[in-house]
């Protein structure tokens, strides 16, 4: 007995699409640069997906505004997270948000630069109740210090640890390691 | 004649005996058969390994708990946290006491006097209100161990047995009084003779029976009535401080408490000792084996109808405990408050209505 | 507001959590991270009125891994072995999801039948998850027995992936380019045998618990999360499903020839937990057919592409071929260069969108990569939606979430 | 929120009187577990019989030799790049002249050292080896510790016995593939 | 009196009467004396375990079992489930004020002084051997009684449970918005 | 590991305490060797396979071991399966003091006996840097039958173990290098 017997489903192919308005890079890219202007810069498509920075001043009101474009409607934040750029100088971390609208399916991916002496950029709490946590495990991983976050403190790692562990600088080995011999085939 | 009520005291003893010994085997056996019927539900096979198909089970737990560290929590109240295993086991054992295991053994003391010794191990008239007496304190045994274990799950577990007792014996008693208005006698040996042959109460019971084998379930914390112990919800519920043998007893009251509660369905609703066809076994056995000798090997008999009748029910028992979810403790005092006794309350009225214009209408119909 | 705390009283404290604190009549429960019904390890602070949840606070990160930072120090071919574990009850999703992220920074076309061989692995893979799911959550409601019998069938599941890789749990299965290995027959046999023997178990399951009363009144509008809020915490897969959201990422971004099979998209109407468990259920018919489907119409062909400098060689041309062996030598030890870029690529988990956000900067490990773990953003709901039910609804509410500990924690 | 035509509503939660009453669900439920209490059980009853483990089950690893008895592996040092929980270790040496007969290649490896409860058991040495020196048996578990200094296993223990071979019907998955294609049921054989 | 001979006299029910008095008395004491509420409450259990012993030293089986039905495995159980939830024991003991003692004091006074004055002033109930009906504190005596002569007290005393029981539901009615109890 | 300690044998050979004393040990080690009673400390993959391990193909309960005890008071042995992170660690000790004893640890898998491929910053390197460990299983995870293995392992040690063991010097010299008691 096969599932679709089971279901008393029609066996016969039916194909079926997404209910989608097309949007295209293009026509966002464009609106957008319209509505923020210089604030929104360096777009690019990799794979597809529209991408460009912002300014941390802007990125709030860039959120709100695709979130509530009555068009866009990009009302899903699907993840934050962040790049350390050790010798990017002045850039030497990215804040990265991919945001998506299901209406749409339309992905769009904004990032935001901040230099190593300031870690600081507004939180997105505000906008959606998933961005607390993301923004947590960013500031546990980074440090970067998102501003009005509600409840701001590690949360993967142990309160105790002083140091921020993905930046680049830190190292990946438990130091208590014995029954490993390092300096091998270039390891 | 001092010797012949000798024999009849060391008969009696021996029963008594008998039925603690019968009791508490069973009740090792069934922490076995639970095992057992658990892994064969769910196409597992179970203990194996100990003794010819794990039937050594039982002992080698019981000799692992006794010769594990016994732990007491700091700040508790030391000797409430020893009490509670034995109220609970105490109030277990003593239930049995009333229960009619079958119908007599006679001896023949001296040619012409015959002793007639129930097997029972004592016959009290009001052994109904006796047995519910007793089973109203066993939630002591879990309150005090509860409460003494010093811990959250631990209290939790004993609050939610404590009110789910005291709801669900409401209905037990209810259901029961329908019974009592039937037989008019509070004597449990009283009602089993009444339902000699197949004239069992459930034939004239059932909504009470339902409602008594679920108040059962809930009396014993079994589930889908389980909430004082869930493991998923309050670890070990009352008894997650205990190790060793007082964990042990818990355990063990536990399948007292059913083997007791199943006996009880059994004497309550199923004619406990009696069978279809008794009279004539009997008559049969007397008359090829003799009057004394064909009653006891019929009393055996009606005494093995009514283990296997009681084993039944804890097999039951089992077999829901491994088909059925749980209910949350909100939902459980809405079935008792709001279903069981409205229900229990309406069977009495049937009842005695039935006693009432019923039976007087079917008796004049036979005659 | 009179606050007495309450020291330890025993040493029973951190582990089950009985640490006692009142504050007024509001009693602290300690619900993990060794509690049974974490199944895994969190832990939940709920704030408690009697058995009324009035406040709620999840610790996480007991388990981190640093699955992000190994994953910068490892060539791309050893991540598998990263994502195998991450969410450990669907790994073959993983794994694909981050060969199929890889080869679209590489641009290698897979071959059909690769494509087809890794839906059945991946709807395989879902199954396995949601037996887990629903069969837990039957556990935590008290009945165990019908866990048993589908779990069993996890068993077959697994026969499957030891027939084709070698493993049960962490497969480590494909590869870049394509897969490690081909289908066998015996392989294909125990599909169609898995195809034929699951629905009457899962039948049976159902019949234990869809309609029976006891289990409708333990989850029926318990842990319920509107459509809006759900989207809101970024709920994804059966989660959001069950808030009537349909958005499932094989439809609206097909991958790896989703666009060729004909399925549905279960929906339930309120987000509580019987509507989550009616969707994972329906999503296990849903996947019986796909792989129905897919075995149908599996297309012949090699099972991976051909990208001599990503796909290891055979071990035969190794020792003939001069090339073979520098390929070899370079997979190996990862001396192939991968472009620069960056990529999000999502799959559609067990629990939700699962994405890989790569970023390479032509070395031989990635510059940056990012999980999307589905569990570790919704999770963060969880307070929101036990609060003014028991402890038993908090229980049922969290299974029902299947919050995978290894994804969660990363 | 409706995306697809795809959908479909799964949930139902209106009970019938039936289904109120918790009878008739009970019942069911009571006669499917009755059921399996009868039918035949799935155990198996594993140290007396063992389950076939498939035939690339990923066990115990087994430095293979050729047929007359030379060790295969090279020390090229591919096996322990490749690990992910850099469990192997190695020194490599050059062959001396009159050891012909104990290693194939001109290297060889002096120490070879992998550590039982680092190892993931994932088969990429096997994969990574191009002399086909390693393999993860797929007969064989690597056995329970009870001490920590046990676990790291060297050659005594890894290189293969040659009175007790390492049998194995396909040596590399091209070759098992090509079996299964042309249903071949080979035989188990020693060497490559 | 000689007490040595008032032992040697004892009947075994007579003993047992005088065990369970003492017994009685201990507990009840311990009741008061207590310092743990949830020993308190053990204790008063254990009383009224001893008095139900003495009605069964008086033939009265039914009013032994329903004392310890209703008594001990009921009211006393929830006394037990109160206490616990409100967890006495965390908290100290406050002192109390004088004022407190004071009346304490003149409320067992007087209660006491009650007692003394009744007890001089009663005659101790006997009865006739002859016409004693052991079976007076049976279920089916009890039952006649209650169901013909004092039927209108008892339906009366039902209708007050009635009222009482309504009352009960009405005030622990929940609370609109209470999704639970 | 397995310290047996040495009882001083009788003169006899079957008299005085030695002789009781083992064949003692004996009856009480098989009875403790067939009602291992398991507490899975379960974190990740190795958890599902104990599942497997505890479901219906491969039947944990033969061994009289299907009572998951998750309180630690209960349990006779724990079954440490998946990553232990640091941040984990103090409760797996905290779990491990509270269970009684005789007690048994079992590390399954290549994380909880020495990290396995998480060679990170938060992950413990092997849970025997916290509690004393009995038996490592490798794998990652093992296989059923691996798991079985270990807790076959474990019932031998069970059934050759002395009954003084666990009060013998050794074995308090081992708790004490874990800073335990």
């Amino acid at each position: 007995m096969f599932v679709n017997d089971l279901l008393g489903l029609p066996t016969e192919f039916i194909t079926t699409t997404p209910l989608i308005h097309m949007l295209t890079n293009q026509s966002v890219a464009e609106e957008i640069v319209k509505k923020f202007g210089d604030d929104v810069f360096d777009f690019e498509e990799p794979f597809g997906m529209l991408t460009f920075t912002t300014t941390r001043e802007q990125i709030i009101p860039l959120l709100e505004y695709l979130k509530s474009h009555p068009q866009f409607n990009i009302n899903f934040l699907t993840d934050i997270t962040a790049i350390h750029y050790p010798d990017a100088l002045g850039q030497e971390f990215c804040v990265v948000y991919h945001t998506h609208s299901f209406i749409n399916n339309f992905r769009i991916r904004i990032k935001v630069y901040l230099p190593d002496a300031d870690v600081h950029i507004p939180t997105a709490v505000g906008l959606w109740a998933s961005a607390n946590w993301m923004e947590r495990e960013t500031f546990d991983l980074f440090g970067i210090i998102f501003d009005g976050h509600p409840n701001l403190k590690r949360i993967l790692n142990m309160e105790e640890m002083d140091y921020h562990p993905m930046r680049k600088e830190y190292p990946l080995e438990d130091p208590t390691r014995q029954d490993k011999i390092d300096a091998l085939f270039g390891r | 004649m001092t010797f012949t009520i000798d024999v009849a005291f060391i008969i009696k003893a021996i029963i008594i005996l008998l039925i603690f010994g019968i009791t508490l085997l069973v009740a090792m056996y069934s922490t076995y058969g639970e095992r057992k019927v658990a892994a064969f539900m769910q196409d597992r096979i179970g203990p194996n390994r100990a003794g010819p198909f794990g039937l050594l089970q039982p002992l080698a737990d019981a000799v692992k708990m006794f010769f594990k560290e016994d732990f007491i929590p700091a700040q508790s109240s030391k000797w409430l946290f020893i009490l509670g295993p034995c109220l609970s086991m105490l109030t277990a054992l003593m239930t049995s006491a009333v229960i009619p295991f079958g119908d007599s053994i006679k001896y023949e003391a001296a040619p012409g006097k015959v002793w007639d010794v129930p097997v029972q191990a004592i016959d009290v008239n009001i052994g109904i209100l006796y047995v519910f007496g007793v089973v109203s304190l066993g939630v002591y045994g879990i309150m005090v161990g509860g409460w003494a274990s010093n811990n959250k799950f631990s209290l939790l577990g004993a609050i939610r047995a404590a009110s789910q007792n005291i709801s669900y014996e409401i209905s037990m008693g209810l259901a029961i009084i329908a019974i009592l208005m039937m037989t008019g006698s509070l004597s449990i040996r009283h009602i089993v003779e009444q339902q000699h042959g197949g004239n069992w109460n459930i034939f004239y019971q059932p909504l009470g029976f339902i409602i008594f084998i679920t108040c059962a379930f809930a009396e014993c914390n079994r589930t889908p009535f389980d909430l004082p112990e869930c493991e998923t919800e309050l670890i070990g519920g009352y008894h997650t401080e205990y190790s060793s043998m007082k964990l042990g007893f818990y355990l063990f009251a536990e399948y007292i408490n059913m083997f007791v509660s199943s006996a009880m369905i059994s004497s309550l609703y199923f004619g406990g000792y009696n069978y279809p066809g008794m009279d004539w076994v009997q008559a049969q056995l007397i008359g090829s084996l003799g009057e004394i000798a064909g009653h006891n090997v019929a009393t055996l008999i009606g005494f093995l109808v009514f283990f296997g009748k009681s084993l039944f029910f804890v097999f039951f028992y089992m077999w829901v405990r491994w088909t059925l979810p749980r209910f949350r403790y909100d939902q459980l005092m809405n079935l008792g408050w709001k279903g069981l006794i409205p229900l229990a309350i309406v069977n009495i009225v049937l009842t005695g209505g039935a006693i009432l214009f019923l039976k007087p209408l079917v008796m004049s119909f036979l005659k | 507001m009179t606050e007495t705390s309450v020291a330890p009283q025993n040493n029973a404290d951190l582990a089950k959590g009985d640490q006692v604190q009142y504050v007024n009549e509001l009693t602290t429960l300690n619900l993990g991270p060794t509690h049974p019904a974490t199944h895994g390890i969190f832990q939940n602070i709920l704030t408690m009125d009697g058995e009324k949840i009035v406040a709620g606070e999840q610790t996480v990160g007991y388990i981190h891994r640093a699955f992000e930072k190994i994953a910068e120090r490892r060539p791309f071919y050893q991540i598998t072995t990263l994502t195998d574990r991450m969410n450990y009850c669907s790994s073959p999703i993983n794994n694909f999801g981050w060969h199929m992220t890889v080869e679209k920074l590489l641009s290698i076309e897979v071959p059909k039948r690769a494509q087809y061989i890794r839906v059945i692995l991946m709807e395989l893979a879902r199954i396995a998850d949601h037996i887990i799911c629903n069969g837990i959550l039957g556990v935590d409601t008290g009945a165990f027995t019908g866990f048993l019998y589908v779990y069993e069938k996890r068993e077959e599941i697994y026969e499957i992936y030891e027939e084709i890789c070698g493993a049960r749990l962490t497969t480590n299965m494909g590869r870049v380019g394509g897969m490690e290995r081909d289908l066998n027959s015996t392989a294909i046999n125990k599909i169609n045998e898995f195809l034929k023997s699951f629905p009457p178990v899962l039948k049976e399951f159902e019949r234990l618990f869809n309609r029976n009363r006891i289990f409708m009144d333990r989850t029926i509008g318990v842990g319920g999360i509107s459509a809006e809020r759900a989207m809101s915490y970024g709920f994804t897969g059966p989660n959001l499903r069950a808030a009537g959201v349909d958005y499932d990422v094989r439809v609206m971004s097909p991958y790896s020839s989703y666009e060729d099979f004909e399925f549905d998209i279960p929906v339930g109407q309120h987000g509580d937990t019987y509507d989550r468990f009616m969707v994972r259920n329906e999503e296990m018919w849903q996947s019986l057919r796909i792989i129905e489907q897919a075995m149908k119409n599996l297309p012949e062909g090699p099972y991976y592409a051909d990208a001599p400098e990503f796909y290891l060689p055979p071990k035969q041309e190794v020792y003939r071929n001069m090339e073979a062996l520098i390929y070899h030598f370079k997979i190996v030890m990862g001396e192939i260069d991968a472009p620069i870029g960056e990529v999000y690529h999502a799959v559609e988990g067990g629990n939700g969108e699962l994405g890989f956000y790569l970023i390479s900067d032509g070395g031989r490990t990635p510059y940056r990569l990012h999980f999307r773990r589905p569990c570790f953003i919704y999770y963060q709901a969880y307070p929101e939606m036990c609060v003014g039910s028991t402890i038993s609804d908090a229980i049922v509410t969290m299974s029902s979430l299947n919050v995978i500990a290894g994804e969660l924690d990363a | 929120m409706q995306l697809t035509n795809r959908s479909k509503q799964v949930s139902n939660k209106q009970m019938t009187f039936a289904e109120r009453i918790y009878l008739p669900a009970i019942a069911t439920g009571l006669g499917i577990t009755i059921k399996h209490f009868f039918q035949k059980k799935v155990t198996i009853q594993y140290p007396e019989v063992k389950k076939n483990l498939g035939p690339v089950f990923r066990g115990r690893h087994v430095l293979k030799r050729d047929d007359q008895g030379r060790e295969r592996c090279t020390a090229c040092g591919l096996c322990a790049v490749a690990c992910p929980a850099e469990a192997i270790s190695m020194v490599a040496a050059e062959r001396q002249k009159g050891e012909e007969n104990l290693y194939r290649e001109e290297k060889y490896a002096a120490v070879y050292e992998i550590n039982m409860l680092r190892c993931i058991f994932c088969g990429l040495c096997e994969e990574a080896c191009p002399k086909q020196a390693i393999y993860l048996r797929h007969d064989e578990f690597v056995p329970v510790f009870t001490e920590r200094d046990q676990v790291i296993w060297g050659k005594d223990l890894l290189a293969e016995n040659m009175n007790n071979r390492y049998l194995r019907k396909a040596w590399t998955k091209e070759e098992a593939r090509e079996q299964d294609i042309k249903g071949i049921d080979a035989k188990p054989r020693t060497q490559l | 009196m000689n007490f040595s001979n008032l032992f040697a006299n004892l009947t075994p029910s007579t003993s047992i009467f005088y065990a369970l008095s003492f017994l009685t008395i201990l507990c009840g004491l311990m009741v008061v004396l207590a310092k743990n509420p949830i020993h308190s409450v053990l204790y008063l259990i254990a009383t009224f375990f001893c008095l139900s012993g003495h009605y069964i030293l008086l033939n009265a089986q039914f009013l032994a079992a329903v004392n310890i039905i209703v008594y001990a495995g009921a009211i006393m159980v929830l006394f037990l489930f109160v206490i616990m939830f409100l967890n006495l024991k965390k908290e100290d003991e406050e002192s109390k004020t004088n004022l407190v003692k004071i009346a304490a004091m003149i409320v067992g006074g007087t209660l006491f002084l009650i007692f003394v004055a009744v007890l001089r002033k009663a005659q101790l109930g006997t009865y006739n051997p002859y016409s004693f009906d052991s079976q007076i504190g049976m279920v089916e005596s009890l039952g006649e009684i209650l169901y013909s002569d004092y039927l209108l007290p008892f339906e009366l005393v039902s209708i007050l449970f009635l009222v009482a029981m309504v009352g009960a539901v009405m005030l622990g009615r929940r609370e609109a918005g209470d999704r639970h109890f | 590991m397995t310290t047996d300690v040495k009882i001083v044998e009788a003169p006899d050979g079957y008299q005085g305490s030695g002789f009781f004393a083992t064949s003692f040990d004996k009856v009480v080690g098989l009875a403790r060797s067939h009602s291992l009673w398991p507490l899975p400390f379960a974190t990740s993959c190795c958890g599902i396979e104990f599942m497997s391990t505890m479901a219906a193909r491969y039947d944990l309960a033969r061994f009289g071991s299907e009572r998951p005890s998750f309180s630690p008071r209960q349990a006779d042995m724990l079954l440490v399966a998946g990553t232990i992170a640091k941040k984990m660690a103090p409760v797996l000790k905290q779990v491990y003091l509270q269970m009684a004893e005789p007690r048994w640890v079992i590390a399954i898998g290549a994380c909880a006996s020495s990290g396995g491929i998480f060679d990170t910053y938060s992950v413990l390197q092997g849970i025997d840097r916290v509690i004393p460990v009995d038996v490592y299983v490798p794998g990652c995870p093992p296989r059923p039958e691996q798991i079985l293995e270990g807790i076959l392992q474990v019932r031998e040690l069970t059934h050759n173990e002395s009954l003084r063991r666990r009060n013998s010097s050794e074995y308090q010299a081992l708790l004490a290098s874990y800073n335990i008691q």
